[in-house]
């Protein structure tokens, strides 16, 4: 199964809608352990996303299109998230830069590129209370199912579930790195907003694909 | 949600054209970007400084461009830091031929945001350094953590370290004395109620009518704890425990003091801390050198306050008492 | 209540203590009675000049008492105003052989008080005159009622009044330019919420959580009328309607403008009400010579604003830019 | 019947401890109509004057008494009433200078004295809704009284009941002196603190005589 360019569109569709209703919660997450703005940003950002989206050109292929929604977070979020979703996008859409269509092989290679970057940006690994901690899971999840045979869409699905539980995780450790970490221990017992976002992203691309 | 706002949305835009308006002899804007220089930017000869963060600050940052301190700030959306694109036109623009520092609060948003757009103004051959702030002994410093935060001393180091760039000095000398500066700064703060960011319209946190909460972050975030409100001596006793014993401060050192209120304290209450800051000082023989009581470094309209203490050598003096003219922070 | 004090019955006493410990330089003050003067007090050959009124206002008005501004500062108890003796001694103090000038909010204590006071000096042979103030848009002018309370405006009357002193002027002169000034100066203000009277410990009235009160004193007095909570454009556009219709201040006027906060009303939200006035005022082809933003006149921990015009002349322009070094207010 | 420098001093006290019982009273009145703290400035001076008459000797006359009562008021209360009941009491006092009984007489010109005194420092007339609406009827009230043969007790009685009747009185005119002016016809509806003041004054005078 291949993933074509408006695929992609309908994605990026469909994550901008899971935020923007999601805009109240997330921002409510950060207020318990950050400074109540994660949804807001998001919101600000991923509606610039869908803005300069509709001024690309018919041809633009899906590497572009990925870059120039990096690049659009990185100059509309602000933040921590925006630079760590900005570097992303930008990371994700140099790995399938000039294609008009992806191969199961380039989702696997997107979300290595993404993940790799948020780290890098970041300085933070799995088990600090961040948005690695959906991602990192979801793409092991991903690349393991689609090594094992198992179809995009189930693969997604199971990659959305990992996110989910890597989520939900969050709530049970204290974080050490973004402003969640001054709380020490007293950030355990809540969601980190990030990873909640994260999984929402990622639940929102197996949701596409697996509609469509 | 009371505010005098209009649309939440349109907040830091208004804010904006409104300083703009009311200081045109000391600040302009850049062309489509929310960017704040100095009237005269760039300086020639003199290093630039840009410092920037989240909105919600007020007087920080924009208050502070002007002769003797910032060149540029760059005011993100409201407790969001700025982002790359913002603080990279900062640094073109300001940059007077003898590089550029950036002067970042600790934290994740900021540092990634501020160095993403250093390593852009580096690509296009400009010298650019910066310095990150941490003088908030509420948080732990640790390696495990973020490590500490960045809060009011931020305006002690854009007071120095404007004030050594505005002598000449090269970059390297302005960055040797804002970390000198950062070295011996120390602050923490507290919060008896919470502020709203106008596009979440309720309160970041919620105390109970008879709760504050000890060590509050400048963007509300939640502190060491939260206690019965006590009389205002035991309050300052508390924090300046913890302050003084953190770099520490001893017998026979010089201190400049910052009583900074975070948006609704009425300055009456900040000098009875003072007050009360002033006294301990004495009695441990530290000696005050200077005093600053008001809005520095605020958090919309959180109401609470937060001291800093600098230790000062005699460079620090000298560079302290230079004059500067902003349209937040005048010395003659 | 929620506010940093200790007892509230200490909170004036130790205000004073609070703030003498922070500015040494510029202030001290009259033994065992509550007059803050200059530190170089009586300047000699230059007229006096002498304010105050209740506490609960600060920055006023000790932190207009330096170089420039104030000789004297009488703090009252909390929104009472100061006793006879207080000013009486404050006269004394501040008498440099050119006789003194006291500065009058128009309230009926305030009034009252200082003319006692002033009797008091003169019987002692010592040349007195007074101005009292009345800036307040929002009260009837009528002979009928006290007449206009005075509120932010006095800051203008002693920034200009102080300068004018500053020069060596006679007492006629200074006085003549206090004059100009409250005839060319107009205010009003309004409030999202009350205030505290810590004696008191609860507010002094309360506002719905949609509500809001316009005209409001700097007492808490209530103002002309309570309404809605509307977006901070059409809440300006009130008030200034009200304030350059009263003079009224017209085409190619030029003026003055302080944006006050009442005292927890963010710095943010005072630029986005100066946005709105500025852009009044510049649809009227009335210009704006020079804007102050910032809390000059507060009243505790309301939350609220007020506008002030003040119309310049080539005279009030060349004192209103003149040097003037407090502690609240200082200009290059 | 004649009042004491004893009987005198035990008013002072009624007053002390009547002023401070309605102390949120009067505050609250205040808080109304004008700035919130009539009763916590009277509350200060009289606490001042009460430490004060400790310090005067056995042998003070009563008018010396008043005018230091006067002088205390004056230095210690600020805002409208500190100079208008301190103006009182210091008037008072020089109509009685020396004496150390108070004759009838004396008391009529006490209170005359007195409401000059207030009309004069203040520039208003009864029906401004101010502390005149309770003395000025309670001053003739007093008047008649005596003047037509009626004992001092019963006279004061009389006295504190016109007082009683100006202050409910100010209840249905709108100020035009003091704070309370600037709101013009919204202060209808309100007692004037300051007539209620001055009537919780008047009657302790008048329970203090009755009562012994
Ligand atoms: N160093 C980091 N690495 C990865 N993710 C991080 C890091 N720091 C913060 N985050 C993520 O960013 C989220 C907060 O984003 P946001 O609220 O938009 O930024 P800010 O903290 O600057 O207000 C956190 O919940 C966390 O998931
Ligand atoms: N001009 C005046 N003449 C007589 N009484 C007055 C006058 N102005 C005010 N008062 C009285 O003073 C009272 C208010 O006293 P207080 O609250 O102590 O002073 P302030 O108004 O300065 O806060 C009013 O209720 C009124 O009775
Ligand atoms: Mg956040
Ligand atoms: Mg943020
Ligand atoms: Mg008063
Ligand atoms: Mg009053």
């Amino acid at each position: 199964m291949v993933i074509t360019k408006n695929d992609v569109l309908k994605i990026v569709d469909k994550i901008v809608e899971v935020i923007k209703e999601n805009k109240e919660y997330l921002t409510e997450l950060d207020a318990a352990i950050g400074d109540a703005d994660h949804g807001i940003n998001l919101d600000r950002g991923f509606d610039a996303v869908k803005q300069k989206l509709t001024t690309l050109p018919e041809t633009t292929d899906i590497g572009t299109i990925l870059k120039t929604i990096g690049m659009t977070l990185v100059s509309t979020v602000g933040g921590a998230s925006g630079p760590l979703y900005g570097t992303a996008f930008m990371r994700a859409g140099q790995v399938v830069q000039g294609k008009n269509e992806l191969s199961e092989e380039d989702i696997v290679k997107i979300f290595e590129a993404a993940l790799d970057g948020i780290k890098q940006r970041g300085k933070a690994e799995a088990g600090d209370k961040t948005m690695i901690d959906s991602i990192e899971p979801a793409y092991k999840a991903l690349k393991d199912s689609l090594e094992n045979n198992i179809a995009l869409p189930e693969a997604l699905n199971r990659a959305a579930n990992a996110a989910k539980e890597g989520m939900e995780y969050t709530k049970n450790i204290s974080a050490r790195k973004g402003r969640a970490s001054y709380l020490g221990e007293r950030s355990i017992g809540h969601l980190d907003p990030g990873a909640t976002s994260a999984y929402l992203m990622i639940k929102s691309f197996s949701d596409v694909v697996n509609l469509s | 949600m009371k505010k005098l706002i209009n649309n939440p949305n349109d907040v830091v835009k208004e804010m904006i054209e409104g300083l703009l308006a009311a200081h045109p002899s000391y600040l302009r804007k850049l062309d489509n970007i929310d960017v704040i220089v100095r009237k005269d930017a760039p300086v020639e000869g003199k290093v630039g400084l840009v410092s920037g963060g989240g909105s919600g600050h007020e007087p920080a940052h924009a208050g502070y461009v002007g002769y003797g301190m910032l060149d540029a700030a760059c005011p993100g959306a409201v407790f969001t830091s700025p982002t790359p694109d913002q603080i990279y036109e900062a640094i073109k623009a300001v940059d007077g031929g003898k590089g550029v520092l950036l002067i970042i609060k600790n934290y994740t948003g900021d540092v990634m945001n501020f160095e993403m757009a250093r390593e852009m103004a580096q690509m296009e051959g400009i010298e650019v350094d910066e310095v990150i702030v941490n003088d908030d002994v509420a948080v732990e410093n640790s390696t495990w953590t973020q490590g500490r935060r960045g809060i009011a001393g931020t305006v002690f180091v854009h007071k120095i370290a404007g004030a050594k760039a505005q002598e000449g000095a090269s970059l390297q000398e302005v960055k040797r004395v804002a970390e000198k500066v950062i070295a011996n700064v120390r602050s923490m703060g507290m919060a008896l109620t919470p502020c709203t960011v106008p596009a979440a319209g309720k309160p970041s946190f919620t105390l109970a009518e008879d709760e504050m909460e000890i060590g509050i972050g400048i963007h509300g975030e939640p502190g060491t704890h939260r206690e019965k409100i006590k009389p205002a001596d035991e309050i300052v006793e508390h924090l300046m425990e913890k302050i003084i014993n953190d770099l520490p401060y001893k017998e026979n050192d010089e201190v400049a003091v910052m009583i900074n209120g975070l948006g609704a304290t009425p300055l009456m209450e900040l000098y009875v801390a003072n007050r009360k800051v002033a006294e301990i000082l004495e009695s441990k023989k530290i000696k005050v050198y200077k005093t600053y009581v008001g809005e520095f470094m605020t958090s919309l309209e959180m109401s609470g306050f937060s001291i800093t203490l600098l230790k000062l050598d005699e460079e620090l003096k000298t560079l302290l008492d230079a004059k500067a003219d902003t349209p937040a922070f005048k010395q003659l």
